[in-house]
């Protein structure tokens, strides 16, 4: 699905993220950690073609993303589906309409299992009310239902569960955890070390570490 | 061309997503109607103006230029025989369409103003008028002053240069500066509401970015803020311009044949603004579509 | 007067923390001063055309007005009595500056149009023309009228009203119109910068939220916004009085005589333009606080 | 500092929050807990003046919030420092800057304190940022070092340790525990429970949990 062949990521003139070689085969499913800033977030934006690697290769679904135009990075962010770490909804759409926004994007409407959808993350209720009317925790349900509206081959999630308790957490888990067995790639990127504990019994996953500009495999001591 | 053709096509699709996943531009919307109304109005004055200008230099120049007058004075005995030459002479001109000579009773009406009602003709050394309708382009005037002067040495042809030179040149100045306000008010239309789309585009760079983030194409995105900039512009110079007709219209007027107390539009010169909207819609395309495609550069 | 000096204040001020806390609002800055120059340069052109319909309308009607003439055609033998009434009649008249009698020559080079230069006066029963110079408001030519008929009642006064009134009258009606662009233009840059100011605001409702969050008074976040609009307007319209008094001056002047050839200021109405950018400052003051404290209100 | 009487909060005709009782007293420290969307957020807000109570009465440092004017309102924001759950900055300014603001909008200047107070935070190295360029844990301390910078009476913090890894979330326990000691009254509202169990030895805190509309008092389970 997607490959990375020693890519690296600067800002400005220090590289942050350095020689990071990865494969994301289909149904696999990987944990992104490591201290505040050091590069979980950009990490997870090659990965979706935001950025673009300053060296190194990124190739997204075989295509190279050094290359793609404009309307191949559209295609390819219609197979990925993104939860992004601040949330970023359109403020003057309903959450129903925010969470269907991939498929208004592509002339499409949203059918019933839209509904089933915001019951799952429990928005039942708060289907007609604007982002800016929900709490912390809610926006991010809303984000992670926004990311797999779309039923995408690969599903980043950036810190899903920075702002909901321990058992809704336990729910977005399953929620990824399912998705996996159907055949869907996840990554999340957690700091949340007991999640990652928590998901040991539930699937075979891998644990990535971002430390010093590289990433590396986390050992068994998680 | 192609280019026009987008135009209709993204006018006339019904509304579709990108119409809702754009958030209504407020101000910038209430601004860019209002300024194309603003200016249409103005056009449309302008246009008036200019129109009105431009038909008066024509009916002043062509009012004294097709009564050209030739005058005869010559000793009683020789009068008749100049007056046939002249009319011959006149017959012969290229641009001359009739002559005749005028009546009595004209020639009274034209001395009145020196010698009362009652002049006596018959008892004045009264010269013969001769007037002379011209054609097409007219006749050549030195031409024919030269011809006469030897085949009728006492007539002399008056055919009004020195009034008509400057009110025709009064007019065309007039329509000159109609038509410079025309331009400066369509520049900075343009101008205006290429800006406006450029703040409606920047105010929604959240929005644009969160589009792209869950896969718009740029296309879909372009379209809604193009088709909404076109749309308005073309409202907004519809109103402005049936205000500014309406205005033009109740306009109250002088006396039928006062100097600019006809200011307006006549015959197919009324559709002459009703081309603004259209103008309008046409610069709002393409400027918002090169603004949306600048904006939409700078993302990924 | 409060509100003016609360202006003058805060526009004086040196740039304070208000104006860094505000981002800079790029295409909306740029749309308030391109709006203000252009209708500062339309405002202009509109100023000169009034001024100098005006004056045009001024010279018409004087020059017109201070030549009427009389005429006196009566039996030879009358005459000399009657002009002798006239000019005691004139002479009585209050708004008469003063009254001669044409010389032969005057008289030869009006007739000579209709008779030829060697008009051979004294055998043609020519009037007496008298020529009549006002002063002040001129004369009653109703009253004059009257006593003439009764005093000389060989004599006729024409006091050209029939060739003042319509020039007099489309120029006065050029002055109109003048005045009228003036306004409009005047509105239509009111209502623009309003919008632009109200489009500023709803762009940047987010950076208020944040600033009142963090403690900041009404006073401060309007301050910033109300500061940048109002010196903005007053340089996007100082730019457009500037390119518009150089396009006055530079525009190609006809003969000098001609109608609306001299199109442009004179004397102290060279200051009447530079008024512009103090009431597009004005307006903008006033506008930019009334859609601050509008958008305030909404928030806590 | 703070009282509520039998305050209650309704965002549209369902009452969210209802009979709610309190007093912060000077030098307390307390936690605010309860599920996603149980209205701490709300609570907070009803705090610090953002939204004024359906019914019963909130006094600000002794004034009554129901009666303050817009200027009141700001003054009394100059006393409570908030780190808000959406870390609320403007894009345009510094990370620094943005930290100084509350100062900046009295017209004051920022100290050399302000770049003490940033490395204290981790940001020492970020200040020239703009606050798009910080990863969502930076925003969150950036966040923190702003609620503070006017050394204010009152600390109210929404999940400040929403984003940030553990190790992390421990130093801003710390630092609000300092702040705490030094005489300010702290709240914090968290999902956190390790957070919470962590403070515990620290200092005398009171647990506070929003459940089904009130307000209780949490007992020794936590
Ligand atoms: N647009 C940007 N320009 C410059 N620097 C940036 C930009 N975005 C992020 N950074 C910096 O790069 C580093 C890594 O940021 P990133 O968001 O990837 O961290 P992270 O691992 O996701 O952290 P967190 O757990 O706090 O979200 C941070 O120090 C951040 O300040
Ligand atoms: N402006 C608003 N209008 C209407 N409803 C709102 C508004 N803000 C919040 N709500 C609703 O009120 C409830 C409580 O919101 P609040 O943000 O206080 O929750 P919270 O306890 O902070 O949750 P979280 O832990 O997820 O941040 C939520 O269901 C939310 O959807
Ligand atoms: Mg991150
Ligand atoms: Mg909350």
């Amino acid at each position: 699905m997607i490959t990375l062949q020693n890519a690296s990521y600067a800002y400005g003139a220090d590289a942050l993220l350095e020689g990071m070689s990865l494969e994301l085969s289909q149904g696999s499913f990987h944990f992104l950690t490591g201290p505040s800033g050091a590069g979980k977030s950009t990490f997870l934006k090659l990965l979706y073609a935001e950025l673009r690697a300053t060296s190194g290769a990124v190739h997204l679904f075989g295509q190279d993303a050094r290359t793609m135009d404009r309307d191949e990075v559209a295609g390819v962010r219609q197979r990925i589906g993104v939860v992004h770490q601040d949330c970023q909804f359109l403020d003057h759409l309903t959450i129903a309409e925010n969470v269907a926004l991939p498929l208004m994007v592509q002339g499409k409407r949203a059918g019933a299992d839209l509904l089933d959808l915001l019951a799952w993350v429990g928005l039942n209720d708060r289907v007609n009310a604007k982002p800016p009317e929900l709490s912390g925790g809610e926006r991010q349900r809303a984000a992670l239902a926004r990311a797999v509206i779309l039923s995408p081959d690969v599903i980043l999630a950036d810190e899903p569960t920075g702002n909901i308790d321990w058992e809704m957490s336990q729910k977005v888990l399953q929620l990824l955890v399912e998705l996996n067995r159907m055949g869907k790639t996840v990554m999340v990127a957690t700091h949340d070390i007991a999640l990652i504990r928590a998901a040991k019994p539930q699937v075979a996953s891998r644990v990535l570490r971002i430390q010093n500009r590289h990433l590396h495999l986390a050992g068994a001591d998680l | 061309m192609s280019g026009l053709l987008d135009m209709a096509q993204s006018l006339i699709r019904p509304q579709g997503a990108s119409d809702t996943v754009v958030p209504p531009t407020g101000f910038t919307a209430r601004l860019t109607v209002f300024v194309s109304a603003a200016m249409a109005f103005l056009a449309v004055f302008a246009l008036a103006l200019t129109v009105s200008a431009n038909r008066l230099a024509d009916r002043w120049a062509s009012e004294l230029a097709e009564s050209a007058t030739v005058r005869i004075s010559a000793p009683p005995a020789e009068v008749e025989i100049q007056v046939a030459a002249v009319l011959r002479v006149l017959d012969q001109t290229a641009g001359v369409a009739s002559a005749r000579i005028l009546t009595t009773e004209e020639q009274r009406a034209l001395l009145a103003p020196w010698f009362g009602p009652d002049v006596p003709l018959d008892t004045l050394p009264v010269p013969t008028l001769v007037e002379v309708i011209q054609d097409g382009d007219g006749f050549d005037a030195e031409g024919l002053r030269l011809r006469l002067s030897t085949e009728a040495p006492g007539a002399v042809l008056d055919d009004h240069t020195r009034w008509r030179a400057p009110l025709v040149q009064a007019a065309s100045r007039l329509n000159f500066l109609g038509w410079l306000a025309v331009i400066l008010i369509g520049a900075t239309t343009g101008a205006m509401i290429t800006l406006a789309a450029n703040a409606a585009l920047a105010a929604n760079a959240q929005v644009i970015t969160v589009l792209r983030l869950v896969g718009a194409h740029d296309r879909f995105i372009a379209q809604a803020f193009v088709r909404r900039f076109t749309l308005r512009t073309i409202l907004g110079a519809g109103i402005g311009t049936l205000i500014g007709l309406v205005a033009v219209i109740a306009l109250p007027n002088g006396p039928d044949d006062g100097f600019l107390t006809g200011l307006g539009f006549s015959g197919a010169g009324w559709l002459l603004p009703l081309t603004l909207p259209i103008l309008g819609g046409i610069v709002a395309f393409f400027a918002t579509r090169a603004a949306a495609d600048r904006t939409l550069k700078g993302l990924r």
